[in-house]
């Protein structure tokens, strides 16, 4: 694959990481989650195939098809399970501050990856801040969601976050530590599912403002 | 050789500990009294070989790199671990006979043995590390030891809460001070401290931190609420323990301070020792005058005598730059020996409470009465106790006393301005401390032992059992004898300063060598009993003519009902003082006038209800405990329950870090 | 040699198969006694290879243990058999079916010691979070509402946590990548001069010491804790109050150390100073309003693992030294108190403060354990906090950070006041309702002297705090070699 | 030795009479006829006749008490140079030492006055140890200011000192001091401005009170002791004013004119002090306190100026 060619694949692959979450924000999550999860795992997905095929590494690409069924397939299923088609309210803030809110952090996240550049200037380090803005964007759907399911996918928009700077900047680290990775969100994402489920059934809805009752 | 010593002594507290623990009920407190007796004649010995210079090595095993922690006592400490042995020795034997109740527990004995110990590791040790191992020993186990009757009454709970977390202040206090010491030195040896003599401002702040914690747990005024409190709840040879020897390590730490680790000429350190000292004198004797409780009393005394060796302490340090090298010696010897004195009489005095609480039930003043004829040995005991607290002749508070004076009009006033007006003011001081001690302990003696009962406890009181009459005797004996052959306490005091022999004479009395004053309480003593000769023969032969007539009622300019609770008692005895000292005593007094149900103006019953505030409590102490209030009820809502705050704060946290990582 | 690293971890896993399979009533109740039993003897034998000089390996170098492994491994070991013995479980009341919890317990044990064995810091972060995996059904175990509550929040805001961390070390191996050697093993990352890029690892080091203060419960990450050590089963709380903490802050010594080789130790020093400072601070305000018995223990928690942050951050022999020495003696003495806080539950009903009145006179048997804990961890000497306590008061004034250990000096005697004040409420006192003195101690057939439950684990855990820190020769070996492993020597 | 025993015998003979020519100046002034010189002797013979009697629940201390008054009278006539200044060296003829005797016979007295366990005895001894406390200070930096100059607190050196500058009696500093001790001292012997001794009115006695219940000798002893202290303290105040005519070494001719020099002074000071109570009224209780701290004042200012004088 040419370099200018790689570039330009690498670039569409952090555009379209970038482009989902943004729309998971403003769509507040619920409604579309399954859709925009699944392609926010495509575009991660793609993006590991696409450094395999350059570095030509064929273990890469074993794990671009791993990341493609659990994270595009896998855990938005999960995610509809257990959001059993429940539409959640609004959440803490109203959607033109948390627009505006993301566009601060897109601008921390540049700032923030300036020592960064040691790596060299490939396209891939260009890439890099896409991966911590979309951390920061998650942490803004933690902090900012009033449902079970948005900090489940605000979770799942860090973890991909993680894993985008991870092989952009490193080309990812060793399988046996992206191996334990995966199957830890993997199990975290079970565990969340599972007490969302007994939160449904105990408060009858995945709201969080009721649980508040342990405090000071 | 003091290291056999201590060996001795911890071999003695395993033993205590097993045999607390293992003695059947009905031996287990003359057992356990003995051993812990033995435990406190072990430490005068330690003490001794202390004093006379046969020093010995003892180092504790410790995990961390502290570098060495070792016990080896210079001549200072064995003065200290000779008077607190001494102590312990009288309580223990007294002990045996008083403990009753949760008192005579297992934990309660075992506790006892480890605070002696502790209080003699303390004077014992030689290193930072091992001090403040010891301290704390002693701090938890006299916690342990005032809890002992926390189901008997509510206010022992809160009465330990105060005590726990003001010991816990001077226990930080003293860790600080000794930090920045060490940091100075590079070492945590005690020797390695006293020679970098250092006028930074770090040993600026050593001296104020360790001072402060000395002084809180000597209880010196600002940080004396715990000693009114702790005091009274505990058994009664606990706060004897506690009154005459653990605040006497707060004495001990203070000397070490202004005489060895942090020796310098700056006046502003000395005026602060010698001003702290004077307001705990003249606050403590103060309040003590107005106290109807009669443990509260002594220990608010216990504050005037702690106040006086601090002036002593503040005096010697404020005279040394002016070269009267040997006028603050004498200083330094008077303060040792108001130790002395203070630990003789107020172990009388305690114990005398203690045997007064166990006979009548009470404590407070007002109920008592009538037990001179009752509980003879007690009474004699307690009226020489009081002798020796009144600073009267003949008695070991008066010799230090009198030490204490010669030492400030020696003063040299002429030299400095400074010393021209704070040596009369420290003069009038303790006068004026010495003439409300002499109205307290008259007032003690007088409504607790003479005219007629107030209240049933008192009149059926019996005299304590042996042991009990054992230990005071001893005490009051030792009052005496400090009292009439003080010689032999000043060479004591002198070599434990390491001055040698310069204040010492024959025949017992005192010749202060660079103040030409002199003080021989024996020939004083032969003049009086040459002069009371006369008077006792022209008494007996009146007697034998007109032998004493008993009449059924004394003289009540007429009145026919003339009943016990007539009499005065220790509230309207000090009713002058608590009127001309009213605006630092703060009383706030009640009358209740309850009309007889017929006549309006025929008056059924009266009630005079008067109650002492401490102004440093409800000023200093109140208003901090207030804030810290509000700021524990604020932080409350940090912790709100939204899941929503929590995971702001982690996303707050992560922002910040990133940004000092970055930029 | 290797295999003894092996050992606990192929025992937990064959306990857990065990336990899961088998079905059996005893195995379900002594599981986790004999998982921490495996667990500390394995540990006390790396420590006497150790201690013979050798750095054993296994796994071709994804194991390895040197003197603080062994330290830790066994710290893990003694603090899990405290927990899991002393919490033990009525003969009766474990039913064949009730196989999870021991299994979680067995899970959570392996977790720990992987954490503490592995060498390589992804893998060290992978352990870390398979605690969080493991716990947060135990959190959960009681099932009523709270408990749900105090699991959600745990695992949300644990694995959100460590997900920073994650983020760091992912930094920490593009800077070794960008240097030519991509590693993580912790060995290979302490090699001198290594020519990773100082901007690069600031940045990671920032990022893992963040993620791994929300595991070891220093504030401002700490909110999960009081929350799920009040909810979780007693056992749970003292293993994870106890223990769990401290393995979460090994990871951050492991990355201090490594830092601080390349970038000085400025960063992590003013980190780890804000974060104990922060922990001691909230934690003596919120002790002093107190409501609740384990929550006020979970605080405690908090306070002691500010205090070992300081501990790190004034670095040194004597300091580390000390923080080891703190994290083993906390740990026992916090695993022992939650237990009695869960047998006084399981007696009186309530860990509410205000619900527990004189159990001296009533409760002989819960108070006398609960009191000596207390004691303990109120730093009073014969127990080892007091040596630490005074240790690190020492290190911080001779390593020129006297300032702030007087503001901590302070707030600890904040929180001191407030524990005295609730343990005093709690023990102390007249047992009649009124509080009136009824003169007469109640007579001695209505106090009820049980320990309600085994007492040799108190006893054991509780002796062992008061007698290590007398432990000279070969334990203060074990712990100066631990702490120049670090690089405490600068 | 001698000297001190001489001076006992010759107090115990002076005092009577002092009181006896105290009363007899004031009844004279008030125009009365008065009851002679002799009087006190004369009622002290009765009460020795007479048979004391016993309240219930009164205890020894109603024997003891007045003994050890009557001794602490006689210990303070021993110690104070009256008659010569020949100091012994083995009895400290120290101020601070004078001053706790003197403090002793305070105390036995306060106790005789609570164990009569009537309300007065508890009025008058609580009311007489008050004004003892507030007078300590006074007399203590009293002592201070007399001791600066000499730079010893022992009395025989202080008159030596006198006799020898007799300039030095009337410095101001001396002047300050001797009037804060005359202060302290009628204070202390319950003379006019502090309390009336002659009074009758149960409210106002501070001294009369405490002895209303003792009877018999122990109240004759009671009012020899109280006589010893005042005749020693006039005797004190005397030997400091007025130094000249005391027996500088042990023989027979200046001890007599130390004697008859001891009784004129006592005469004088004793009509002094008479005619001073028939002029002046008895101070409410609560405003002791201000007279006591306006002498301790002086006698601060007494200290601070001979300090300061020697300095400049």
């Amino acid at each position: 694959m040419s370099d200018q060619l790689f570039a330009q694949a690498i670039g569409m692959c952090a555009a379209v990481l970038l482009l989902s979450a943004v729309l998971l924000v403003w769509r507040r999550a619920q409604a579309a989650a399954l859709p925009l999860m699944s392609l926010q795992g495509l575009a991660l997905a793609s993006l590991v195939a696409v450094l395999g095929i350059q570095a030509g590494s064929r273990e890469l690409l074993e794990l671009a098809a791993l990341v493609l069924v659990f994270k595009a397939v896998g855990l938005p299923l999960v995610l509809v399970r257990s959001s059993q088609g429940e539409q959640g309210g609004a959440p803490l803030i109203n959607t033109a501050t948390s627009l505006i809110a993301m566009a601060g952090l897109t601008a921390v996240a540049y700032v923030v990856s300036a020592p960064l550049s040691a790596l060299g200037s490939g396209p891939t380090v260009q890439a890099i801040p896409v991966g911590i803005a979309l951390v920061l964007y998650g942490f803004l759907l933690l902090v900012t969601g009033r449902h079970a399911i948005v900090q489940l996918v605000g979770f799942l928009v860090i973890d991909n976050g993680t894993s985008a700077v991870a092989f952009l900047s490193s080309g990812g680290v060793p399988v046996i530590v992206e191996l334990g990775v995966v199957l830890d969100v993997l199990l975290v994402i079970l565990i969340l599912y599972v007490l969302t489920g007994r939160i449904r059934d105990e408060f009858g809805a995945t709201d969080l403002d009721d649980l508040t009752e342990l405090h000071d | 050789m003091t290291d056999t010593g201590v060996r001795i002594q911890l071999a003695l507290l395993a033993l205590a500990v097993v045999v607390a623990l293992l003695a059947p009920v009905h031996r287990r407190a003359l057992l356990s009294g003995l051993v812990v007796a033995g435990i406190g004649i072990a430490g005068v010995l330690t003490g001794w070989l202390a004093l006379t210079g046969h020093a010995g090595r003892l180092t504790i095993p410790v995990a961390l790199p502290f570098g060495p922690v070792t016990l080896s006592p210079a001549p200072l400490g064995g003065f200290f671990m000779l008077v607190i042995g001494a102590v312990g020795a009288v309580c223990a034997v007294y002990s045996v006979g008083y403990v009753h109740g949760p008192a005579a527990s297992r934990t309660s004995w075992v506790a006892l043995a480890v605070f002696l110990t502790a209080m003699q590791l303390v004077a014992a040790s030689a290193d930072v590390v091992a001090f403040l191992l010891a301290w704390e020993l002693m701090a938890l186990s006299s916690t342990v030891l005032v809890l002992t009757e926390h189901a008997h009454r509510a206010t022992v709970r809160s009465a330990t809460l105060w005590y726990a977390a003001m010991t816990q202040l001077s226990f930080f206090l003293v860790l600080l001070g000794f930090a920045v010491l060490s940091a100075e030195a590079g070492s945590t040896q005690f020797a390695d401290l006293a020679a970098s003599h250092v006028d930074s401002a770090a040993s600026n702040l050593a001296f104020v931190a360790l001072l402060l914690g000395f002084a809180a747990k000597a209880g010196i005024v600002p940080l004396h609420v715990w000693l009114p409190r702790a005091h009274p709840e505990a058994p009664s040879h606990v706060s004897a323990l506690m009154s005459a020897a653990m605040v006497k390590l707060g004495v001990y730490g203070a000397v070490l301070v202004t005489t060895q680790l942090l020796v310098s000429a700056s006046t502003w350190r000395s005026l602060l020792v010698l001003g702290v000292g004077t307001l705990s004198a003249v606050y403590g004797i103060l309040q003590a005058s107005v106290a109807s409780d009669i443990k509260r009393l002594l220990a608010f005394s216990t504050t005037e005598n702690i106040g006086l060796m601090f002036l002593a302490i503040g005096a010697s340090s404020l005279l040394r730059p002016y070269g009267s090298t040997d006028v603050a010696d004498t200083a330094l010897v008077a303060c040792l020996l108001l130790v002395m004195a203070h630990a003789a009489f107020k172990t009388t005095l305690f114990l005398g409470a203690g045997s007064i609480l166990r006979a009548t039930g009470e404590r407070d003043l007002d109920l008592l009465g009538g037990l001179v004829s009752r509980m003879p040995v007690t009474s004699a005991t307690f009226g020489i106790g009081a002798l020796g607290a009144a600073a009267l002749p003949l008695t070991a508070g008066f010799v230090a006393e009198w030490v204490l004076l010669q030492s400030l009009i020696h003063g040299g006033g002429t030299q400095n301005r400074i010393l021209a007006i704070t040596m009369p003011v420290a003069v009038g001081a303790v006068a004026l401390t010495a003439g409300l001690a002499l109205m307290t302990f008259v007032k003690a003696y007088g409504i607790a032992f003479l005219a007629r009962p107030r209240s049933e406890g008192a009149s059926q009181a019996q005299e304590s059992p042996t042991s009990m009459r054992v230990g005071l005797v001893v005490a009051a004996a030792s009052v005496l004898g400090l009292g009439l052959v003080p010689g032999l306490s000043v060479s004591v005091a002198s070599r434990a300063l390491g001055l040698g022999d310069a204040a010492a004479a024959g025949s017992g009395g005192i010749d202060l060598v660079g103040l030409g004053a002199t003080l021989h309480p024996g020939p004083l003593l032969l003049l009086a009993l040459v002069l009371v000769v006369p008077v006792v023969v022209v008494s007996v032969a009146a007697a034998r003519r007109r032998p004493r007539r008993d009449v059924d009622l004394a003289w009540g300019s007429g009145g026919v009902r003339v009943s016990p609770r007539m009499q005065y008692t220790a509230t309207s005895y000090a009713e002058p003082l608590s009127r001309i000292f009213d605006d630092s005593l703060r009383p706030e007094r009640d009358v209740v006038v309850t009309h007889s149900s017929e006549a309006r103006y025929l008056v059924e019953r009266i009630q005079y209800r008067q109650r002492l505030s401490d102004v440093f409590e409800s000023r200093l102490y109140l208003p901090v405990i207030g804030v810290i209030e509000r700021v524990g009820a604020a932080a409350k809502n940090l912790q709100n329950g939204k899941i929503n705050f929590y995971l702001a704060y982690s996303f707050v946290a992560f922002l910040v870090v990133l940004m000092v990582v970055t930029l | 040699m290797g295999v003894l690293l092996i050992a606990p971890l192929a025992a937990c896993l064959l306990l857990g198969a065990g336990v899961v399979g088998l079905r059996r009533t005893w195995l379900n109740r002594y599981a986790g006694v004999l998982a921490s039993a495996v667990v500390l003897v394995s540990g006390l034998a790396i420590t006497t290879q150790v201690l013979g000089g050798a750095t054993p390996t296994a796994l071709d170098g994804l194991l390895r243990a040197d003197a603080l492994t062994a330290f830790m491994l066994s710290a893990v070991g003694a603090v899990g058999l405290t927990a899991t013995w002393g919490g033990l479980a009525a003969p009766g009341s474990t039913s064949a079916r009730a196989y999870a919890y021991p299994a979680l317990i067995v899970a959570f044990l392996l977790a720990m010691s992987l954490a503490v064995l592995a060498d390589n810091l992804g893998i060290l972060w992978v352990a870390i979070e398979a605690t969080t995996i493991t716990t947060a059904f135990l959190v959960g175990h009681h099932r009523t509402r709270t408990a749900l509550e105090a699991a959600w929040k745990y695992v949300i805001l644990g694995s959100v946590g460590v997900a920073i961390a994650l983020l760091g070390i992912v930094l920490l191996y593009a800077a070794t990548v960008a240097a030519g050697g991509p590693t993580l093993s912790w060995v290979a990352l302490m090699r001198p001069n290594l020519g990773l890029d100082p901007g690069m690892v600031k940045m990671a080091a920032g990022l893992t010491l963040l993620g791994f203060a929300t595991k070891a419960g220093l504030a401002p990450m700490h909110s999960w804790l009081p929350d799920a050590h009040s909810q979780a089963p007693a056992e749970v709380s003292g293993l994870m109050s106890g223990v769990l903490l401290s393995v979460a802050f090994y990871g951050i010594l492991r990355v201090q150390a490594v830092t601080d080789a390349v970038i000085g130790p400025g960063l992590m020093r003013g980190l780890l100073v804000a974060g104990g400072l922060l922990s001691v601070a909230e934690a003596g305000a919120l002790i002093l309003r107190q409501r609740d018995l384990k929550r006020m223990l979970a605080y405690s928690s908090i306070e002691h693992m500010g205090v070992i942050a300081l501990a790190a951050a004034v670095g040194g022999p004597l300091a580390i030294g000390a923080a080891l020495l703190h994290m083993l003696g906390h740990g026992l003495a916090k695993s022992s108190v939650f237990v009695v806080s869960g047998r006084i539950l399981a007696v009186e009903g309530t860990t509410q403060i205000a619900g527990l009145r004189a159990l001296m006179t009533r409760r002989p048997g819960l108070a006398v354990p609960l009191l000596a804990a207390m004691a303990a961890l109120l730093g009073m000497p014969p127990f080892v906090l007091f040596f630490t306590e005074v240790a690190i008061v020492v290190a911080g004034f001779q390593r020129g950070m006297g300032w702030v250990l007087t503001v901590a000096v302070g707030l600890l005697l904040v929180a001191f006041i407030g524990l005295a004040r609730h343990t005093g409420d709690m023990a102390f006192g007249a047992a009649t309702v009124d509080e009136e003195p009824t003169g007469s101690v109640e007579p001695s057939d209505t106090v009820d002297r049980s320990w309600h439950g085994p007492r040799l684990p108190l006893f054991a855990a509780l002796g062992v705090t008061a007698v290590v820190g007398f432990a000279a020769g070969p334990f203060a070996d074990l712990l100066g070699q631990a702490a120049r492993v670090l690089g405490g020597g600068q | 030795m001698v000297l001190l025993l001489v001076q006992v015998v010759v107090m115990v003979a002076l005092t009577p009479l002092l009181v006896g020519v105290m009363r007899q100046v004031r009844s004279r002034l008030e125009g009365r006829a008065g009851a002679g010189i002799l009087q006190p002797w004369r009622d002290l013979r009765k009460l020795f006749a007479k048979e004391p009697l016993r309240a219930p629940g009164i205890s020894w201390v109603q024997a003891a008490g007045p003994v050890v008054l009557v001794t602490s009278g006689l210990l303070l006539c021993a110690l104070i140079p009256l008659v010569g200044t020949v100091a012994s060296p083995l009895l400290t003829d120290d101020l601070f030492v004078v001053v706790g005797v003197l403090l002793v016979g305070t105390v036995a007295l306060a106790l005789v006055g609570l164990d009569a366990g009537s309300a007065f005895g508890g009025m008058g001894s609580s009311r007489h140890m008050t004004i003892a406390a507030l007078v300590e200070p006074t007399v203590l930096v009293a002592v201070y200011a007399l001791s600066v100059p000499i730079g010893s607190s022992a009395l025989s050196r202080i008159v030596n000192a006198r006799i020898e500058a007799p300039a030095s009696v009337a410095a101001p500093v001396s002047l300050l001091a001797m009037v804060a001790l005359a202060i302290a001292v009628m204070a202390e012997t319950s003379r006019m401005p502090v309390d009336n001794p002659s009074t009758h009115l149960e409210l106002t006695m501070v001294h009369e009170a405490m002895v209303l219940e003792s009877s018999g000798r122990d109240l004759a002893w009671l009012e020899l002791g109280s006589w010893l202290r005042l005749g020693a303290l006039l005797g004190l105040i005397g030997t400091l004013t007025l130094p000249w005519g005391m027996a500088v070494e042990v023989a027979p001719v200046p001890a007599l004119v130390g004697v008859v020099t001891l009784a004129v002074r006592l005469a004088v000071l004793g009509a002094l002090l008479a005619t001073l109570e028939v002029f002046l009224a008895k101070l409410r209780l609560f405003r002791v306190p201000e007279l006591l701290a306006g002498s301790f004042v002086l006698a601060l200012l007494a200290v601070t100026a001979s300090y300061l004088t020697v300095t400049v």
